[in-house]
């Protein structure tokens, strides 16, 4: 039994560390901390600071560091402390880590696994609280995980560190487990055993008829509550969870969309130029003549996280959020609330 | 100027020397006092709600909350040399700066309270504390305090007048690049600039040994032609003289300056930390440096203060944080519409 | 008469410059190569090098350095040589520049214009030929505009520099005029006198009834060669030039749309998770009852952009993949070329 | 070791010093004869349908050229210490870089072609050189070489074994963030790396004393506790003596050094460039000091080589660089379908 992606995580860095002496953890505050949300918990005591090294606070020379060591056959887990801070490194992640392969022609596959905590709603406000997926999918030559469960942090984190490519794990804070910050996940039986779960496989986390909802990772939670409150009201949604969205398993969303004819897209990064744009693009494109009406989208309305709770309550997606869209989306006037 | 134990003879001299008189460290020691006391109401509403499991969404103060119990002296002893037109800009354990720099402590703690008074009406919380009337700017950003700072003294240098930007840090955030790049900028343009690093041996969870070659910093900015003052952060009186030349320096029109101020955090990293990083025995042995009751001694030995004195200005330090955190608690919570305002000007 | 958006965008900033003694200019060599592409052209030789200002190699910190100029009363014109650079400093902009007017309450708007060399085809390869405005208008905070005329150039540099907020101009390389890469504009009359051009405000350049083509600076000349083709084979494509995509005038581009019930969206950056997403979001959702086929889009197909000249023909749009496109979605089957 | 005139009165000393002997500076030769030949015969290529008008996308060779001619002495002296195992992080300017190393000239000059016989299959272009079987790495992004070079050094550290990497770079890119924080983590883990800095005076348009405070890097990387040395780096035999000392130094497991050669490109910033930043006196003033004369002037000196073998090793280095780009000349260009594939492993 496992609460919590954070200790699902570090489980499946653990038994790939203990197989594979050229898995190395490279980060701030990955020993004593564990990455603060304790996707590295326990590595540091088990394989010591010659595999498992704090970094001084300079994220553009620690990821130029992975770039160079996957080069020279050492298979870098790489923790970016908070996604917000990506600012500082991206040059290497998505000008080197994500191109070398191709502009040599194949010859520098680059196995590096990047983890990161992202998302908001405990008070971390602007700059500790986004998402920012959308900006990895936007670059060609990253693969983008956004686990919503234990059971699937672990084994997509394993498939990670047997990819040869960049990989970002996106570790939804609420879903880590981690004291201190709420959570919104649930125990979950995760087997002990190593496993993989394949990239590109979305899930149906609930079946329904009258209309889809996709989404990732802590909205897949909160999408089930309104699924279930929406069932209340007579209205049955389905739910997909997209596990990755590079590569993305289109054809799922495409079928249900099909099905349903009814597309709510639930996403917690920035609204505009980003992730459901192009999840539109894509069932629009697949599903336009079952289409019963327009695709909505529930997302962070283009503004920074603010801090004050009722700010932050206002623009991140909450369940109430998902039904109303799902109600307004299936003809059924919104709550007042 | 960093001594292992400290030793008083000379502070006579010393105070003459760094231009200090009684009027200056009476205002210093309250004002280093309201900074305690006021991180010290802080701190108790803070684990209102976080007693039992400690939960940074629970009420009243939300979020990560990084106090500066112990660095005081850095904050006063720079900023008493400042006015409301020089700039500071801050990181992410900002409030002594703030407080430091005279920004408004009833508008300062109603941020924190995610409150519509705050200084920046509850949206930006405690690493985004920005006033403009006293030209105060944060990030929670590590490193990306030098660049800005160095942009205002830009700003001061192409208007003509005689202020100055301070970039206050920790020693972790001297290891980024921004360091380096901001100390040959301004070098190169002799920008009216101040870098204070507030050298605490520790950044988050990692002791300095792990992350930096060298043991200090002061090196790396003489190494782009930038004066550095190393002092003890822990002492006012140290951490003034210090400043009154990088800052004379800086209005003269002659560059920037580094101090390098060795300091401590008495309280975790933030609250919350499980602090297994360092032991028990290191925080006591700092303690016995605390910087305020280090001032009260010395005032008392200088004769210009008695006891009753020291408590006035402690007493009046702990009202106004008291009145500061009643005006943020009596204060409303921002309308939630006010969320989708603001993003453009 | 002007040849080329470089000029007319130095215009912008003189005229500018010369009323306002707050503007200054930063960046990499903009003083004797004028940006390299001729945006700073002239203005060295004007103003000196107390106003216009060769950085070392640092965008973050002459990034950081524009924050806090802008906070402090001066109104920072900013060079960042190449787009494709931006990874070296995307914190000081997207978490600092566009953020803090917003996290400070509306205390401190950040006046700053940053101009941007963008694009490919002349053979600069994977780090120097991209476009990534996508990634700009994903995060909340800064404007984005992307001319394609000299005429729009010099208007839109004028809004620019008197908006109180970011904005990014993207001056595409094939459009700059400047000598050494090809030219895709034309000579233009442009007014010398200052004028603006309002932002959100997007241009029908050419009007047409069997199908909207949407595109950005230098696809908008492909397309309008593309829609001049089209006709031949008696299709009448509409060309619209979106101009600012922060913000967008939606409206526009769903009139159009209502009006010849096809899309196609022409766009040189990154196909995936950015900008024909976004547009592709918001036709749909203005347009749904209207549309007679699914959006169509050619962009950059998620590759990191190659060398060798068949290989970059390959993957930014051509006029002929336009017209392909647009039979393809018109009904009428594409050419074998 | 920095000489504003050459005086080679002590040259037997230095060459002992350096390690050198006669079968190595005769190597070098021929390589820095290689490196120059063959750009000048890929520069008189480029210039094919550009003579009229300057059109960087005009074929043969499209896009930027930026020449290292003036610079072959600090490739080939550091490189002559490296093996096939050792690393090499090369920049925009790398052409010199890839020939010392030993990477194959005639898949160079097909990539530079944009050929499906080139180093990366026509991907890459010249500012992306890569040649796996010579652990050559490559970036057209300032600044961006460094931490590479410290990854790989860090590689060979965690894997045992005697190999070290070797970061290039301009003086330009020295002033970048990546430059300080790449020393305080190669010194703090004690890498093997060595961070070779060409100072040619200029980065792009932008002259040394526009863009730095001090004139020279080696107290910057001092101030990390990383020894360096500055060089004449038009003097291959200066270069070799410093990279010998670093190059062991790194092999034995002691850590970073710097070299920082002083050198000069004799061609503008790429082709193309308008010059506008210096003068043609300055330009002439350098050509004295040309490493390739330089070197042969003392073999014939030191009764190493007579003017027949001098001509010999030109001779030949001339018919590899000529069969270079005669290769890279009749390859094929890479089928358009292949620029979809690749993105991932
Ligand atoms: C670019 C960036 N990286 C990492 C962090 C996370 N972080 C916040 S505070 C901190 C430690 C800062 O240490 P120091 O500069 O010494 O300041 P101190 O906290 O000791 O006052 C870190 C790593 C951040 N906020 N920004
Ligand atoms: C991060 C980044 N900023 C700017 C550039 C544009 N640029 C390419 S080369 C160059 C100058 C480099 O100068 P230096 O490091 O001295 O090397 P040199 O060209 O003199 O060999 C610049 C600014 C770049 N490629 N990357
Ligand atoms: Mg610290
Ligand atoms: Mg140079």
């Amino acid at each position: 039994m496992l609460s919590g992606i954070a200790p699902a995580i570090s489980e499946a860095i653990d038994q790939e560390m203990a197989g594979n002496p050229n898995v190395v953890v490279l980060g701030e505050d990955v020993t004593y901390w564990g990455a603060v949300f304790g996707f590295t918990a326990g590595l540091f005591q088990k394989y010591g600071r010659e595999r498992v090294i704090d970094t001084p606070i300079t994220e553009q020379t620690f990821m130029g560091m992975a770039v160079g060591a996957a080069a020279t056959g050492l298979r870098p887990v790489v923790s970016l402390m908070f996604v917000d801070f990506l600012g500082t490194c991206f040059d290497q992640i998505y000008n080197h880590m994500a191109k070398n392969h191709y502009m040599s022609g194949g010859q520098f596959p680059m196995p590096v696994t990047i983890v990161t905590a992202v998302g908001g709603g405990y008070g971390d406000a602007g700059q500790h609280s986004e998402l920012l997926y959308g900006l990895f999918g936007n670059v060609p030559g990253i693969k983008v995980v956004v686990p919503a469960t234990a059971h699937d942090a672990k084994g997509l984190t394993a498939t990670a560190l047997a990819d040869p490519n960049p990989v970002v794990i996106f570790g939804h804070k609420l879903l880590t487990g981690h004291p201190g910050v709420p959570f919104e996940g649930e125990e979950e039986d995760v087997p002990k055993d190593p496993y993989t779960i394949p990239f590109g496989q979305a899930a149906v986390r609930r079946e329904g008829t009258d209309l889809t909802i996709i989404a990732t990772a802590l909205m897949v939670r909160r999408s089930l509550q309104a699924a279930a409150r929406l069932a209340e009201h007579g209205i049955s949604a389905e739910v997909i969870d997209v596990r990755t969205l590079v590569p993305l398993d289109i054809d799922t969303l495409v079928a249900s969309a099909r099905r349903t004819g009814r597309v709510l897209l639930v996403d917690e990064d920035y609204r505009s130029f980003g992730t459901t744009g192009e999840l539109a693009f894509r069932i629009q494109a697949g599903a336009f003549d079952r289409l019963r009406a327009p695709i909505h989208r529930v997302a962070v309305p283009d503004v920074p996280i603010p801090f004050a709770e009722p700010l932050e309550q206002a623009v991140i997606p909450s369940v109430t959020r998902i039904v109303d869209a799902a109600r307004a989306l299936t003809g059924v006037p919104a709550t007042a609330r | 100027m960093w001594r292992p134990e400290p030793s008083d003879a000379d502070l006579p001299v010393r105070i003459a020397e760094a231009g200090l008189d009684r009027d200056v460290l009476l205002a210093a020691y309250r004002r280093m006092c309201l900074i305690r006391v006021f991180e010290e109401a802080v701190r108790s509403r803070y684990w209102i709600g976080k007693t039992s499991t400690f939960n940074m969404a629970a009420e009243p103060i939300r979020g990560e909350l990084h106090l500066a119990i112990g660095h005081e002296a850095v904050a006063v002893g720079v900023c008493a040399l400042l006015g409301d037109a020089d700039a500071v800009v801050s990181t992410h354990r900002a409030h002594h700066h703030a407080l430091a720099k005279g920004v408004d402590p009833g508008r300062l703690a109603a941020e924190m309270f995610g409150k519509a008074t705050g200084l920046c009406r509850g949206k930006g919380g405690e690493m985004h504390l920005f006033a403009r009337n006293k030209r105060f700017l944060n990030s929670g950003i590590v490193g990306a305090s030098y660049p800005q700072a160095a942009g205002a003294a830009f700003s001061f240098q192409r208007q003509g007048n005689r202020n100055l930007a301070v970039a206050f840090s920790g020693e972790g955030a001297a290891n980024h690049g921004t360091f380096s790049e901001t100390l040959n900028a301004a070098a190169l343009w002799q920008l009216p600039l101040v870098i204070v690093i507030e050298d605490n041996l520790y950044a988050d969870a990692t002791p300095k040994w792990a992350a930096q070659a060298v043991n200090q910093q002061f090196q790396r900015a003489q190494s782009h032609n930038v004066p550095a003052y190393l002092v003890d952060g822990m002492d006012v009186i140290d951490v003034h003289a210090a400043a009154r030349r990088a800052v004379d320096r800086a209005r003269d029109g002659y560059g920037p300056t580094v101090i390098e101020a060795v300091c401590y955090r008495y309280r975790g990293h933030f609250e919350g930390d499980p602090e297994n990083y360092r032991t028990r025995e290191e925080v006591e042995l700092w303690q016995r440096l605390d910087p305020i009751p280090r001032l009260a001694d010395r005032l008392r030995r200088l004769g210009w203060a008695d006891d009753a004195t020291l408590t006035g200005l402690r007493e009046a330090a702990a009202h106004d944080a008291v009145q500061a955190v009643r005006f943020a608690e009596d204060s409303p919570p921002p309308e939630p519409v006010e969320a989708l305002a603001g993003v453009f000007a």
